[in-house]
């Protein structure tokens, strides 16, 4: 099973960790996987987003035009990547900073989680707003499993904040349920 | 004493990198809550009364977002 | 709102200069090469020089000059804008050439290109942004990268023994006998954004006097690259950066003919 | 240290990392270089992880301090690293020259950008004939791989560590920015090496041997014309010994796709598409681009109806598909300079092509 | 002034000096150097004769500096040029590049020597890859042309300056010791321009129009795909329209030898003395290296017996050989590196593969 | 002939340096060249560092330095024997390495590699040959030539307003931070070359005590393109040559940790 | 008719002039001509040479290996060039400063000439010996017509010294009568 | 007073550079008729018995060609 996904939001909300998360997961589920994070001029403006890409196949392009997913963190980038996913594609937007009035796509399926609310009331830290985010999309497409990326946190968080693994266990769990309590 | 002087801040074009704040003697301006199209939260005339028109902040902002009457 | 703001206070004190184009620009939240280059684009309004300049753009954050100052333009390979300036100059030496570079752009690749420029007495204006980095790539370090600082390649912090001292370049090219004005200023302060002005303008006299090269250096700040808030990155150029890199002219030509 | 974590499993790495991961593992302690994007991550890990191992990472002025300072680390007998990308490289052209006449081994790392001039960051193909033809003076030639993906980034680095030290001759990594700024899963197989690491020549101080020289300037008499016939065997040895290529599904392939680095990623996926539609289309994939691998690329001409070189450039690996083959008549070339080809463009460019045999 | 004695009649004059002479005639009033051996009449030539005319001579520090300095005044939009050899040419790669991206015209001259590296000062031409794939970054390309007499030394520098005009690109003078060192008679032919002297995209300050910029730089989503197409463009053009080459004694050639510069000048004694022994041999000289004469050099293999193809190098200009026509077998060549071949050693040649063939 | 002078007089006062090579040199008459070989060589056997020296030859005439010097030399493209040294240097800390550099190489095209090696401290001596000139390609002009000196490519004089003034090396560099040891020399007298011996000797013990950059400037002759005898060549460096580029120590290191 | 010359001597005895004035001669005879002088580093060590090829026919190589005939001046080159001479080539070798003794080969044609001694004693000038020499070597060669040297004597000599002129005649035309009387 | 030192010439090492002549604070050297294989008409050891042995002309000698013995 093949999967694509584009993740986009400000600097500093955990964009890159995520992306890195699922892709980490995916390689010890076995899979080919590639991650691609935007560079140079691209970096400027405090936005950042990447691509991952998950195969049962070698993998061709890890760039994507039309991607399959989009994981939209802030307002900015919903404008940039919408009209961009395919038809049938799934579309996480996170309500708390993106409006989903602004969605005027109807051919792509859409779960809008307020997330950082979700991390700030629920879990305990606005940080982790895109971890609640990533536990919605990975529910919504199970491209890995839950326990994989519980199970790979250690390997993106540094020694110094494993303390916070939990945290972040809670956040992909909060997004689990939210995403199957709002299908 | 009345405000010897008026500023106006282009909304769209401030990155919000606070310079102008302090550099103001007076302390008219602030961050202001609305984000723009660029993603920042704007600073704002938050103190029109007490403004000099001595144009300090103008020439402290990196993007020439503020222009200034007297 | 203009109208709101015309109808009591009529006199317009500070607007946009004629030379700087009316366009949002691509730096970063404060970072003060928006200054330096509302400042030039003051002084060519000032001379009236608009129609007879050409400007050379170095390759860094400042690669994109021709959108934001109303002039001619030419590109330049990175750190070769005083040799490119050279061609323009000397096949018109009737018209007005400056180039604006940055400290990698001109104290590392182009040391080279500048020092003979000025050994030279090349009759051309330069703007020199220095903000002890190489900003548009990154934050790496530059000759210029103080002691200690940490960079993305000075994970370990600058250190004299391997990496040497950060040059003061104002003060090597005043050196120079075919230098004409070099000057070492600063724009965190509003007096210190007044006698930037000056500085630029010193230096464009020179050029239209034609009394040689002539450099200003600009402390700058990277407010991304050094990881601050910008009002942290001003308090950096106001201490440990001009503490080390001291503002002030060098040098100074009185009369033309330097013999 | 990631390198000793690395070799316990896969690890997702950056291609540029693994660059630097298998420059380290083979022995490589010297890097010198000067920023430009994409390879930045480059110089920036060898600036956190060499010092700590008890080598030297120094940032040079510019490009033609570098490739002088590789000059004098390679004269010492050292592994010594390099990497830029295109304008830089092209400042190294005289020093690469240089360091070919005086038969110097190191690795100099292009990962591409757009050019020509300061051109753009977008991925890029176009400095194919730098590379390979050899941008400097003089008519040298080093050994120039492709890697096509962060595996390859990584044992092709090693692999030209040793044809460099083989050959005594500088060796080029190809790379660019889509090879060199993804992540993908790869395994640190342990290095091995090809050759005798010992270099006589090395300039150490003549301590117990006669006075000896590192030099490429042959004034007397013809022996420039001997030593020009010299480096020109080590050529032909290189083009006997040490071509390598990649045979994807060319097993009765009447198209035959010609690809190397990123583009030869993305046919790849094209290729498993069409071979869904029961396409016969195969890929021979130049690994090495000198010595280019001509009597493969000839042979699957001979049996194939279309040979499609696809490059992310207006056709400069092309030329050296002439040469290699005859059969001109069944060439054709799919270009996109400074823009990586999506796979569905290049699927449809083989159903044309399966089209026009029907 | 020498030009002006010189345009009364045939004059005997160094093929370097001929360049200069060629250069004023065609309207340059503009050069800037850095002294090289083989070369140095050129720089010297100009210092002096530049200065009477109100032109302007002007040493660099480097050939990095010159190179831009060329930049410069060519995008002031004056006729300019310079000329180095090998390691400088080398060293002007990255400033080629940027000129070529950024479409500035301007003619660069390359006396070339033996390489690689500093090699020595014997004639060579093994500077030929370098100068017709370009050594710099980013595939763009440049006519080259390549005198083999003190005559074309004058006449091909005046096409330069107009076929750099005419497609606002680089235009180089590819020419070694021997054809640089050498005194020849030569006829000033009075210079015509062939190309529209204007030059709106110069920059001059935007005095009654809007501000232009010259530049290579092209960021915005494709922009730099859509460059690169117009530039190849250009180069098909060239290829369509530019292509020059001498005929010498083709007809009826069963052997035709393919040879530029001083050594075409050689094999056409070694012709001279074959065809007196009644051998049917004869000569395809491409005067322009690029655009190449494929089409020419094709169909004259398509009649030959053989096609030798004589280098002062190991093989380069054979690889345009093997490009251009499919007729791999019939092709031999004969190379000798950083030496000129003597007439006796060709016709040995010639004579053993007419002595084949019977 | 030697048994004659030894019945006499036994002891030798004068002979070829060990770690000169025996052999005839190729340079001009009278070229000093040949003097500042000696001189190199003298300090090498003085220290015993012949078998731990690794020397970078430039290009120029004395790019046959490995012919004459007894030890491992490197050849460094024109100009770029300092980014060469310095390779070595990081890779061979424990050696000695020393360039020997002309003019055009130094001053002109090595511009940027001499003064970043000084500027990084680099621990590196470098033997600078000043002959206003770039005697190999003949005669030149250099950016050390003097003011109205006519040249191949200056045959109308060197006028400083096109061209500049003659750069002062040994002054420029001293000025950098990384700079140990800076001093001009000259070898038109005994005198001068006694003093010339001095500064080599100090340069390189400068590299021994890990000081850090040391660099000797000569003054020297190119009697062949300078179209004199050698003996009013040394005259002219003992006159106007002397009076531009004066002899001295322009810096000098007290102790080896220079912050 | 086809000929070719190496002239070699000290720097400072006139070799590149008198290749120089032959060139040209023959330029003006309709001749095809090519003069090729030492250059680089070969100019070293005071010594100075250059060849001259003429021919009815286009000219190749401007370089030639094995000379038809060679100019002589000084003692250093006899030893360059003799072994290069062809057999029944020309040899001309200026006796006041090079020993004809030294002449070890009997295949070529030698005409020694002292003219240094005559272009000091006949002629009045020591500079004029290599005229002096060329006049001896067109006459032995008969490549050019004597008059047609005469005639091109204003092309390489400065109008500052044309007063020289009628000397330099002198020279070739005692170096022509030396070798018509020494044949 | 008789020589106190005595130098040796170099004859085919010398290129008559005439430096050591004026050099020679004694002025015992002079250059010579016979001329060498590089051409150049050498110097040599004109006046013995004046020889102080100070070495001042080999230390001038570009080309190493003088050894001096006390
Ligand atoms: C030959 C070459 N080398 C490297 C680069 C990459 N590069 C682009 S900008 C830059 C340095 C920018 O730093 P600086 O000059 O200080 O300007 P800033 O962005 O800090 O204002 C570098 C190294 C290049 N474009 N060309
Ligand atoms: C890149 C490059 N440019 C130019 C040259 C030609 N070249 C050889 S030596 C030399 C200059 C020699 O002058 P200098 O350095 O002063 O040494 P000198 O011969 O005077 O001792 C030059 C320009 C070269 N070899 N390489
Ligand atoms: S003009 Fe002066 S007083 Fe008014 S806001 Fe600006 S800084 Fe404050
Ligand atoms: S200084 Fe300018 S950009 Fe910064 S906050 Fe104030 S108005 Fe906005
Ligand atoms: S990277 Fe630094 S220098 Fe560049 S625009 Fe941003 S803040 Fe300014
Ligand atoms: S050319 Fe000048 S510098 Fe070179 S060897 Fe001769 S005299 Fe010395
Ligand atoms: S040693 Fe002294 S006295 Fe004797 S020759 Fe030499 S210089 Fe003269
Ligand atoms: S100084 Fe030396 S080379 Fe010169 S003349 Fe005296 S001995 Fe001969
Ligand atoms: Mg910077
Ligand atoms: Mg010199």
């Amino acid at each position: 099973m093949n999967a694509d996904v584009i993740m986009a939001g400000f600097g500093g909300q955990g964009i890159l960790m995520i992306g890195n998360l699922l892709s980490i997961a995916a390689m010890e589920e076995g899979r080919h996987v590639t991650y691609f994070p935007a560079y140079g001029v691209e970096m400027r403006g405090g936005t950042a987003n990447c691509t991952v890409v998950i195969s049962d196949e070698e993998i061709g392009s890890p760039v994507v035009g039309r991607p399959k997913a989009c994981v939209i963190m802030n307002g900015p980038s919903l404008g940039k990547y919408l009209p961009s996913i395919r038809e049938g594609g799934d579309l996480v937007i996170n309500s708390s900073l993106v409006d989903p009035a602004k969605v005027d796509r109807t051919d792509v399926r859409l779960l809008s989680i307020p997330a950082n609310d979700i991390a700030r009331e629920v879990v305990g830290s606005q940080q982790l707003a895109s971890m609640v985010a990533l536990g919605a999309y990975v529910t919504v497409t199970g491209v890995v499993e839950m326990q994989t990326l519980f199970d790979c946190l250690p390997k993106v968080i540094s020694r110094k904040y494993e303390k916070f693994i939990p945290l972040n266990v809670n956040a992909l769990k909060e997004g689990e349920s939210f995403a199957r309590h709002h299908p | 004493m009345p405000a010897t002087g008026r500023i106006e801040i282009d909304f769209e074009r401030c990155k919000a990198c606070e310079l102008c704040v302090p550099a103001c003697p007076k302390n008219c301006i602030e961050i202001g809550a609305r984000i723009n199209a660029q993603g920042y939260a704007a600073a704002f005339f938050a103190r029109p009364d007490d403004c000099t028109g001595c144009a300090v902040c103008a020439e402290a902002c990196p993007d020439v977002c503020i222009e200034v009457w007297r | 709102m203009k109208t709101e703001g015309k109808d009591r206070f009529k006199r317009q004190v500070f607007s946009r200069p004629k030379s700087l184009v009316d366009v949002k620009s691509h730096f970063c939240p404060g970072c003060h090469h928006g200054i330096a280059h509302r400042i030039v684009a003051e002084a060519i309004d000032h001379f009236g020089l608009r129609e007879k300049t050409i400007g050379v753009a170095c390759v860094g954050c400042a690669v994109f000059l021709y959108d934001y100052i109303d002039v001619d333009v030419a590109e330049a390979p990175h750190g070769r804008a005083p040799a490119v300036a050279t061609g323009v100059k000397r096949a018109q030496p009737d018209k007005f050439v400056f180039t604006y570079q940055g400290d990698g752009d001109l104290a590392a690749i182009g040391t080279s290109e500048v020092i003979h420029a000025a050994n030279r007495g090349e009759n051309i204006s330069i703007i020199f942004v220095n903000n002890t980095t190489y900003g548009m790539t990154g934050g790496q370090m530059a000759p210029t990268t103080m002691l200690g600082q940490k960079t993305s390649t000075s994970p370990y912090g600058r250190d004299f023994r391997k990496d040497g001292y950060p040059i003061k370049m104002a003060e090597l090219l005043a050196t120079l006998e075919g230098t004409a004005y070099s000057a070492r200023v600063a724009t965190s302060t509003p007096a210190q954004i007044r006698k930037a002005k000056e500085a630029v303008r010193k230096a464009f006299d020179m050029q239209i006097k034609e009394m040689g090269f002539s450099i200003v250096e600009f402390l700058s700040t990277c407010p991304t690259n050094w990881g601050m808030k910008p009002i942290d990155a001003q308090k950096r150029v106001l201490g440990e950066m001009s503490e080390y890199f001291p503002l002030g002219v060098y040098k100074e030509r009185k009369q033309a003919d330097f013999l | 240290m990631r390198l000793a974590t690395a070799a316990a499993q896969r690890v997702l790495m950056k291609g540029n990392e693994a660059i630097c991961v298998g420059a380290i593992a083979a022995g490589c302690r010297y890097y010198y270089g000067y920023p430009i994007t994409p390879q930045n991550d480059i110089p920036e890990y060898m600036s956190a992880h060499l010092p700590p191992i008890g080598g030297t990472f120094l940032q040079a002025e510019s490009e033609v301090a570098t490739i002088n300072f590789i000059l004098g680390t390679s004269a010492s007998g050292k592994r010594v690293m390099t990497s830029s990308s295109g304008p830089g490289i092209s400042l190294m052209q005289e020093g690469l020259s240089y360091m070919a006449g005086s038969e110097l081994p190191a690795v100099i790392v292009n990962i591409s950008r757009s050019g020509p001039g300061l051109g753009g960051i977008a991925p890029s193909q176009g400095d194919y004939f730098q590379a390979v033809k050899c941008g400097g003076h003089g008519g040298y030639r080093m050994p120039v791989l492709a890697p096509h993906s962060v595996q390859e980034m990584y044992s092709l680095t090693m692999l030209a560590f040793d044809l460099a030290d083989k050959y005594r001759n500088p060796a080029m990594i190809l790379g660019d920015a889509i090879v060199g700024q993804m992540k993908e899963p790869f395994e640190p197989v342990a290095y091995e090496s090809t050759v005798d690491p010992g270099k006589p020549w090395a300039l150490t101080g003549c301590a117990g041997r006669p006075r000896q020289h590192v030099k490429s300037l042959y004034l007397k008499d013809n022996a420039i014309e001997v030593h020009n016939w010299k480096l020109h065997r080590k050529y032909l040895l290189m083009q006997e010994k040490e071509v390598r290529f990649e045979d994807y599904r060319l097993d009765g392939a009447r198209i035959v796709v010609v690809a190397f680095g990123t583009a030869a990623r993305v046919c790849k996926t094209a290729i498993q598409w069409a071979r869904g539609e029961g396409i016969a289309v195969g890929m021979l994939r130049p690994v090495t681009l000198f010595p280019f691998p001509a009597a493969q690329v000839d042979a699957a001409a001979a049996r194939a109806d279309v040979v499609l070189v696809v490059e992310m450039n207006t056709g400069q690996m092309l030329e050296d598909v002439r040469i290699s083959t005859t059969f001109h008549d069944r060439i054709r070339f799919m270009g996109k300079p400074c823009a990586m080809p999506t796979p569905e463009e290049i699927l449809g460019e083989i159903r044309n092509l399966a089209g026009k045999r029907r």
